[in-house]
């Protein structure tokens, strides 16, 4: 299996990811498709620590969940505490901050 | 096409789908169905690629556990309708746009880099053992260190997260 | 070592100024100018024959170097700045300034700045009084100024600011480029700079150029000096046309023509073009003008583009007349704003068209401002001729292709010099009396201040010979 | 690097500060000592430092002096700051030990950033530097404005997170190795499309982070809806840490590869500037305009990436040095205003002769007038450009825009001094606070005349 | 004495210091005094030169001090004494003391006459120092002074607005011409290094300098442009008429007596450059002839007094420079002294008239004058004779030498000189038979106040009509022997050149045709203006009476233009163009930042989608640009 084939397959997962960041606007969604980034991310660090046979990259998917579950931890309590304000999580309403 | 190559393809295509059904489903609670599906066709990469450890955490700290505080805080929110409003058509086609064009120009970019095959041989580097050996030689410093961001985080989930700050 | 008391005692009193009480500030300013004149006098007779220089290691990773020459231009220049700031502040003795601290303070360090700039032989020095010189003159306008003040001041400030900042940008890259990769001695500088392929001198030339351009100003970079001019309180008029505008021809003379020789030969043309233009062009809008301070500040636009035509005509005599003719410019056009601001003190406007029989009702205000605006006409036996003379002469036999028509250009120059020159006596001084609010004629502190100006007049216009003298040994050292 | 260590136990100990203590005031004074703790630590790193580079944690981290040298300023800033804004951090919400606990976090990661030489240091150090951040910026929570600064910015780092992750992998993919010394294209000189798109992801990631064109857009309103203590040190301190993370890996790793990725930051550098500088003028917020002019200067300290060469690294120092300082300054000023607007400046010279001065110190550095740091600085930053050679067009061009700059900071000057008008103050100026913010002024006109001391023996 | 000669120019300047500080303290006859002493030392200091001169006949260069010196360029503070000037300085201090002392009674009615004799003082030291000089710079430098001087006196009464317009065009116009000569010096200097006369002449006569002769020709004639500003010479003259509205003694010693003949000076001083320069001496004669002509038919026309007077100024300055052009030097120079007598005789003769008649000067007004002002009545006639050139009398001889020597250049010169010999003749007996014969035509307030004016007018005006008797016997026509003093005092220095001499019966032929025709053109005069009407010009009298058009024609081709081309250059050029082009820098900026400004939309997702294009975009340059 070419190691091009997990690249491509991470970029497209990647890409998606950043497509539903674009596309949509609910914060908890826009959050997911981030996650979705982290994931591909994930996936070709193993295809690389498959192809130099080198186990840190792997400690380094570990890692990356690491900071991905802290991000969630955080991430989500802003978003709670912006949902107890305005009763929303669309983030076309945060638009208070401009120009 | 040997078995191998089967589940690649059958475990790629289930990936792109489901996460082409996050974001294109319009139910808040499917995407994060559609999300925790593509983290079991990834965990199935992984398993491929010998990274059994991986794979598991990532069942069980990604689709178990980070999932469902999705899952719970969508439900909190009574978000479970499809009643997200939608951006108009030009912004999500702008969307899908400069999100492919980022695909493609990465594509253009990277499809000379390298032509390694990935050996089909077990190793065992993605074994319990062999990871936390490294884990806690190597890299005990970040180990250690992920502490504060843990601390970070938990203190943010409390200042944030706490209710009934007096009026100033 | 004495060197640094020109610079040192400015700037220390124009703190103490800004810190003390105000009733003191007057007095710091005059004493302390006169210590400057003093010492500005004592090195003179030294520089006369050798410069005298002084310096210590500033940032050692920069290669940057505290060092002050004081050769003959130097310090006439520095001579000019006490002697021009000491005219002003006697003559500003009996008018009444809003927050006086702060006003001498700034003053002070002004005038420190622009003793530096003349003093300094490290360019980064250089840059940095250049300036020191420039901050406390936008709060000066901006604070004491007339109508309009912070808006104007401030298109002054940017104006200028844009001209220093690429002024940064040449020594960086000249400083760069000297030998040890790093140093700002003015020996250093001139050697890497004139040892440049010329096509970069040629664009170096530039990023120089403009600074030293804006500030003297040469056309068409001149459009901030007449409204800063006109907004700016009177004492600050003369600083700025007085000194500030010496300070860019005293630039090109040190900074500019040595360090980027084929630069300035390959522009010089184009420079003396300018120049010319600018002569006639301000020549004419000062014609038109009505203000006395917007006709004063086109003249100096005019009087500026002759100097800065023949600085760059690059003829021995030539250079020494520019340098004869900084002085004397200096001296004539304080003399001109002092009349200017008894004028508006007395009468409450300059607007020429509101003004005049200044002759019936304040006499010897209107002799001392005909003695000055002949001199302004250069004159001869004013010291305005000497200079004029001698620029004439460079511009003439310049090797400069159809020099020759450029100082008949420049020399068109004089005949619309004497149309606004006489136009703005006759409209101020002659006719019948207008009706006075605060009549009378000059003070006695007015009267001194307008005595030395006229002194220096009349005595450089007799015998040159000191200030000739002194500059002589200059146009030697010019490449 | 005992620091590491010392700022999460003296993190923690904030922590439980907050548990035991529950006067505010107390709480603010107890953080105050434990910073100068740190800042004693920092010392006492840098008294004891060998000379030659060393590696720490399995080569994980390399701790050079530059490093701890920077690390001990940006732990003074850091003190600076405390001891100017301290008394308006405890306005800002109910935990204030736990505010002061993730400013230590944060100094932890910029000393993770500052030395690391694996990259997973530098991810997990930027996490660790940025998470407290998207916390702080949320934390006035009965402000909208907050909150919505908080989720912005949060979405937009998480977003940069993903990419940054994607650039080191693909870095990983071309070289197999983490860490920075040991890249393979060290040595040769032909480069895997894999490593220039790691490059250019990486690349990404830090523009977001300083907040650089095209990945600047969170910065006005991230800084401007953040409680105006900690848009002070967001601005800052952990800008500074996120340039010098930059700088190292694009230095040492990247040094060679100029040719490669130097344009690309030199574009981004113009584009920073213009982008800054020019929307700046158009602000009636001083706040909005000094978020504004943290992009410009962002942009200036590009100039220190984008040139391969020793005078850049001084500069860098320098540079985040002044800036901190001044912005430090010019935001303890603001917290005193009642209105941000320039019209709440309006006539503050004639009311609070001493705090418009130092305010006015505080522009002039920022502006980079000379004598004070922040001429000091530019011109550091351009001297490197300028040694590096090609980029004379970015210097004018920098240049150019420094006059812009000057356009937006001297309104303020010309509000205070200039304009009439009765400039409200929300808080009391003290003698303590006049006191501090001449010293401010006093260290800004230090590092514009003799900035060397500042710079050790770098 | 010739090393004393410094004091020449000291005494006037010491008056003038004097004067000067104390104008306010000073008594009025105090002032007078110091002013008429000065002067009157002058003169006999230059005396003594003159006859120190006259014996010994060669010329001392007087070193005073060090003026510039610049690199090789050294100019000194210098004095030449010699023939030429030494007569000069008896003209202008003899002259000069006389209308000193005029002055002191007509002046003596107002608040300023202490501040008079200061800018008089002024005005016979700078012309001392413009003949004294040893190089053409020391000139220069009496030359601008005298400008300032004139400049001073015709706006000495400077509430009237029109006669500080006098005063500045006279600068002004003055200015023009010292361009021209500066240019000149530029040019001397430029090619003989140097602007000292002995230094320049010697390389001009011994060729030592390569120089083609059209540089000559330039410099000739650029310093010619300045003799044209000085001497009022076509296209420069108008000034001269309006210069008029100084008091009268003024009007005779600056503007008829000296300053005016520093153009005469200045070319005979000169002239060994304009032996060589052909075609600018050659132009010199052209224009001082039309000048002649010109100014001698706007003269027929005119009803002011001092206006008949200064045209008549105008013309007889042309006919010296046509003497210039000519060649003939020591004519010239015999012309300035003849003329210096008689013209100044009738300027003060018009001011005791003006005196008498308290300000007016309109000819039409007066009439009849002689019975009441006898001295001044005879005195004025026999100026006029002299000027006329009626036999015996000082004009006659100078002229009739300017008219022989023209002659022997070209006959039809000579005949159109001729013709305005006629004119002057015409006119000025005009004047005379109006003002002094005939019936009174003022007022009667007027009429009562009549009376002859006091010594201190009537003196100098005695004097001077003796001079104008008897000075034009110092050089006789060669018909009437070789007696010619003046010219042998001057050959050291200067003297005639190129000039045919004509058989004596030419001559006779000559002066028998010229002396018959100014008397039928007085004849004439008296005709025409015993049937005077007033009555309004029409056709070319009229064009006379406006003096050509001349003014309205510089006013409309280079006054107007030049003042709406300021304005445009203030208005558009300056206001719109450069600064409109600053401020519009400073204006795209403002545009362009709230612009830019609309991209922070406040919309996360925009960001987003920014920060991905940016990626792209940097992906595309990092990948397909530079690669």
């Amino acid at each position: 299996m070419p190691i091009q084939y997990y690249l491509f397959l991470s970029m497209a997962l990647f890409s998606i990811g950043i497509m539903g960041t674009l596309m949509r606007r609910n914060a908890i969604i826009i959050f997911m498709c981030i996650e979705l980034m982290l994931n591909a991310v994930n996936l070709l660090l193993v295809a690389f620590s498959k192809m130099y046979n080198d186990s840190s990259a792997q400690i380094f998917v570990f890692f990356s969940m690491v900071v991905a579950a802290a991000e969630v931890a955080i991430g989500l309590a802003i978003i709670v505490m912006m949902y107890r304000k305005v009763h929303s999580v669309d983030i076309n309403i945060l638009n208070r901050l401009k120009h | 096409m040997n078995l191998y190559e089967v589940l690649f393809w059958l475990l790629t295509v289930v990936a792109i789908g489901s996460a082409l059904g996050v974001i294109l489903s319009r139910n808040p609670v499917s995407s994060v169905l559609f999300l925790i599906v593509t983290f079991f066709a990834v965990s199935g990469h992984y398993v491929l690629m010998n990274a059994q450890f991986l794979a598991i955490v990532n069942i069980i700290v990604y689709a178990g556990a980070i999932m469902v505080l999705f899952l719970f805080v969508i439900m909190l929110m009574n978000l479970n309708a499809d009643a997200e409003p939608q951006k108009n058509r030009l912004v999500q086609l702008a969307g899908v746009l400069s999100g492919g064009i980022l695909f493609l120009v990465v594509l253009a970019a990277l499809k000379t880099s390298s032509n390694n095959l990935l050996e089909q041989t077990a190793t065992d580097i993605g074994l319990i053992k062999n990871l936390g050996m490294t884990l806690f030689t190597k890299f005990v410093l970040p180990f250690e260190i992920s502490s504060v961001l843990f601390l970070s985080a938990m203190i943010g989930a409390v200042v944030l997260g706490k209710k009934g700050e007096p009026q100033k | 070592m004495i060197v640094t008391l020109l610079i040192v005692v400015p700037l220390l009193a124009g703190i103490f100024s800004l810190l003390a009480k105000n009733n003191t500030a007057k007095g710091t300013a005059i004493v302390s100018t006169i210590v400057t004149l003093v010492v500005g006098a004592l090195i003179g007779v030294e520089a006369y024959t050798t410069p005298l220089s002084w310096s210590i290691d500033w940032i050692p990773t920069l290669g940057t170097k505290v060092s002050f020459v004081a050769d003959g231009m130097s310090t006439m220049l520095s001579l000019l700045v006490s002697i021009v700031m000491l005219v002003v502040y006697i003559s500003n003795l009996n008018k009444k300034v809003e927050n006086e601290g702060s006003f001498y303070g700034l003053m002070l360090l002004s005038q420190a700045g622009i003793t530096g700039v003349f003093l300094a032989s490290d360019a980064l020095l250089f840059y940095f009084f250049w300036e020191l010189a420039l901050i406390p003159v936008y709060f000066l306008c901006s604070q004491w100024g007339g109508e309009n003040r912070i808006k104007v001041t401030f298109k002054f400030f940017i104006y200028t600011f844009v001209g220093s900042l690429m002024l940064l940008a040449a020594i960086i890259y000249l400083a760069t480029s000297t030998p040890g990769g790093s140093s700002f001695a003015w020996n250093d500088i001139v050697r890497a700079g004139s040892s440049l392929p010329a096509a970069e001198q040629q664009w170096v030339f530039w990023l120089i150029f403009i600074a030293f351009a804006i500030k003297m100003p040469i056309f068409p970079f001149h459009t901030w000096q007449p409204d800063a001019y006109e907004t700016s309180p009177t004492p600050v008029t003369i600083v700025l046309s007085a000194l500030m505008v010496k300070m860019g021809l005293f630039a090109v003379l040190r900074w500019l023509l040595p360090v980027v020789p084929a630069g300035a030969e390959f522009w010089s043309e184009t420079v003396i073009i300018l120049s010319v233009i600018g002569i006639i062009y301000a020549s004419l809008l000062a014609i038109v003008q009505t203000d006395l301070k917007r006709l004063i500040a086109y003249s100096s636009i005019a009087h500026m583009g002759l100097m800065s035509a023949v600085a760059f005509a690059n003829t021995e005599v030539g250079m020494h007349g520019v340098m004869v003719q900084m002085f004397n410019h200096g001296i004539n056009i304080t003399g001109m704003w002092l009349i200017v601001s008894m004028v508006e003190q007395r009468w409450g406007t300059r607007d020429m068209r509101e003004l005049g029989g200044m002759a019936s009702t304040a006499p010897r205000m209107a002799i001392a401002m005909v003695v000055i605006a002949l001199a302004n006409i250069a004159l001869p036996l004013t010291n305005g001729f000497i200079g004029e003379f001698m620029l004439f002469n460079g511009l003439f036999s310049s090797e400069v292709a159809c020099g020759t028509t450029y100082m008949i250009l420049a020399g068109l120059g004089i005949i619309l010099g004497a149309v606004y020159t006489l136009n703005m006596v006759q409209r101020t001084a002659y006719g019948d009396a207008i009706a006075t609010k605060q009549g009378g004629d000059l003070t006695r502190n007015e009267y001194i201040g307008l005595a030395v100006i006229i002194a220096i007049i009349i005595f450089l216009g007799v015998y040159p010979k000191p200030l000739l003298e002194m500059t002589s040994g200059m146009v030697s050292m010019m490449p | 690097m005992k620091a590491i260590i010392a700022a999460t136990i003296l993190g923690i100990v904030m922590m439980f500060a907050g548990l035991f203590v529950k006067e505010k005031k107390s709480v603010v004074t107890i953080a105050t000592l434990l910073l100068l703790v740190l800042f004693g630590v920092n010392i006492y790193d840098i008294s004891f430092a060998e000379n030659a580079p060393q590696s720490l944690f399995n080569n994980l981290l390399r701790v050079d002096s530059y490093a701890l040298w920077f690390n001990m300023m940006m732990t003074g800033c850091t003190f600076l700051y405390v001891l100017l804004l301290g008394k308006h951090i405890r306005q800002v919400g109910n935990h204030v030990a736990e505010y002061f606990a993730l400013i230590f976090f944060i100094l932890c990661g910029i000393y993770l950033i500052s030395t690391y030489n694996n990259l997973l240091m530098l991810f997990i150090g930027i996490e660790i530097m940025s998470i407290p951040q998207y916390i702080l910026a949320g934390s006035d929570k009965q402000n909208m404005k907050s909150n919505e600064a908080s989720l912005k910015y949060f979405l937009m780092g998480a977003f940069t997170t993903g990419i940054l992750l994607m650039g080191i992998t693909l870095l990983y993919g071309a070289t197999g190795t983490f860490y920075i010394t040991n890249f393979t294209f060290l040595q040769t000189a032909s480069l895997n499309p894999l490593a220039l798109a790691g490059i250019l992801f990486i690349l990404v990631a830090f523009a977001f982070k300083i907040s650089a064109a095209p990945m600047h857009l969170w910065t006005p309103d991230v800084y401007d809806g953040s409680p105006a203590p900690f848009t002070a040190f967001m601005a800052t301190v952990v800008k500074a840490g996120a340039f010098v993370g930059f700088l190292r890996l694009f230095h040492i790793s990247f040094g060679t590869l100029g040719e490669h990725w130097m344009l690309v930051v030199a574009i981004i550098t113009a584009a920073t500037l213009l982008v800054g500088n020019i929307t700046a003028v158009y602000q009636q917020s001083v706040k909005r305009m000094l978020a504004y002019s943290s992009i410009a200067q962002a942009g200036f300290m590009l100039f220190a990436v984008v040139s391969v060469n020793a005078t850049a690294w001084q500069g860098m120092i320098i540079y985040a040095i002044a800036y901190s300082v001044a912005t430090i300054g010019m935001f303890s000023v603001l917290v005193k205003m009642k209105d941000y607007t320039y019209d709440g400046f309006n006539g503050l010279a004639k009311k609070q002769p001493a705090l418009a001065f130092f305010t006015t110190i505080f522009l002039l550095s920022l502006a980079g007038i000379p004598l004070t740091g922040g001429f000091m600085a530019k011109y550091f930053v351009l001297t490197a450009a300028v040694e590096q050679g090609n980029l004379m067009w970015l210097v004018i061009f920098a240049l150019l825009m420094a006059a812009v700059s000057v356009y937006y900071y001297f309104r303020v000057i010309m509000a205070m001094y200039f304009k009439t008008g009765d400039a409200e103050l929300r808080a009391e100026v003290t003698s303590t606070d006049r006191l501090l913010m001449g010293i401010t002024c006093v260290i800004i006109i230090l590092l514009g005349v003799v900035p060397h001391l500042f710079m050790g023996n770098l | 004495m010739i090393d004393l000669v410094w004091l020449v120019p000291f005494f006037p300047l010491l008056g003038f210091l004097i004067n000067g500080i104390g104008w306010k303290k000073l008594p009025k006859s105090a002032g007078g005094f110091i002013g008429s002493a000065a002067v009157l030392a002058s003169f006999a200091v230059s005396l003594g030169i003159f006859f120190e001169v006259k014996s010994s006949g060669t010329a001392t260069v007087v070193h005073l001090f060090d003026f510039i010196q610049s690199g090789n360029l050294n100019i000194p503070f210098a004095f030449q004494v010699d023939a030429l000037s030494s007569l000069f300085l008896l003209i202008i201090t003899g002259v000069g003391f006389l209308i000193h002392v005029y002055s002191t009674s007509y002046m003596h009615d107002d608040e300023g006459m202490v501040k008079y004799f200061a800018y008089l003082n002024l005005f016979v030291f700078s012309m001392l120092l413009l003949v004294l000089g040893a190089s053409y710079l020391i000139m220069f430098i009496g030359w601008e002074g005298v400008g300032l001087c004139s400049y001073l006196l015709i706006g000495f009464w400077f509430k009237r607005k029109d006669f500080t317009n006098a005063a500045k065009k006279a600068f002004v116009m003055n200015r023009i011409g010292d361009l021209g000569f500066l240019v000149g010096m530029l040019l001397v200097l430029l090619n003989f290094g140097t602007l000292s006369y002995q230094e320049f002449f010697g390389q001009v006569e011994g060729g030592q300098a390569v120089v083609t002769s059209s540089t000559y020709n330039w410099i000739a004639i650029c310093f010619f442009i300045g003799a044209m500003g000085k001497s009022a010479q076509i296209p420069l003259y108008t000034w001269l008429p309006d210069a008029m509205a100084g008091p009268t003694p003024v009007s005779a010693l600056i503007h008829a007596a000296t300053m005016v003949t520093a153009g005469i000076y200045m070319i005979a001083r000169s002239s060994v450059l304009y032996n060589i320069a052909e075609n600018a001496q050659h132009l010199v004669a052209v224009i001082g002839l039309a000048t002649a002509i010109i100014a001698a038919t706007i003269a027929i026309k005119q009803y002011d007094i001092k206006k008949v007077l200064a045209y008549s100024t105008v013309s007889q300055l042309g006919f010296m420079f046509l003497a210039l052009g000519v060649g003939a030097y020591t004519t010239a120079v015999f012309h300035v002294m003849t003329h210096a007598f008689f013209k100044a005789l009738l300027f003060l003769g018009s001011g005791s008239v003006i005196h008498a008649m308290h300000g007016e000067q309109d000819i039409r007004n007066m009439g009849g004058l002689s019975k009441k002002m006898p001295i001044t009545s005879t005195t004025f006639l026999i100026g006029c004779l002299a000027i006329a050139g009626i036999p015996g009398f000082s004009g006659f001889f100078s002229k009739d030498e300017i008219l022989a020597a023209t002659y022997g250049h070209n006959s039809v010169m000579y005949y159109l000189a001729l013709g305005a010999a006629m004119m002057t003749a015409f006119y000025m007996f005009r004047l005379y038979f109006l003002t002094f014969t005939g019936s009174f035509r003022g007022t009667e307030d007027q009429k009562s106040h009549l009376h002859e004016s006091p010594a201190a007018i009537t003196i100098p005006l005695a004097v001077l009509a003796i001079l104008s008797i008897i000075g034009g016997y110092v050089g006789m026509p060669a018909v009437f022997g070789d007696f010619h003093p003046l010219n042998e005092y001057l050959a050291p220095v200067v003297s005639n050149h190129g000039v045919h001499h004509l058989e004596h019966n030419t001559e006779w032929m000559l002066m028998g045709l010229s002396t018959v025709l100014v008397i039928v053109m007085i004849v004439v005069a008296y005709r025409v203006t015993k049937k005077a009407n007033f009555a309004a010009n029409t056709g070319i009298a009229k064009i006379l009476e406006n003096k050509w058009y001349v003014d309205e024609l510089y006013d409309a081709i280079i006054v107007r233009p030049l003042g709406a081309l300021s304005s445009l250059l203030d208005k558009i050029v300056e206001k719109l163009g450069i600064d409109g082009l600053v401020n519009g820098v400073g204006k795209t900026v403002h545009w362009a930042s709230n612009r830019i400004r609309l991209m922070q939309s406040g919309q996360v997702g925009f960001y987003i989608f920014i920060m991905v294009l940016g990626i792209t975009a940097l992906f595309a340059i990092g990948f397909f640009w530079i690669h």
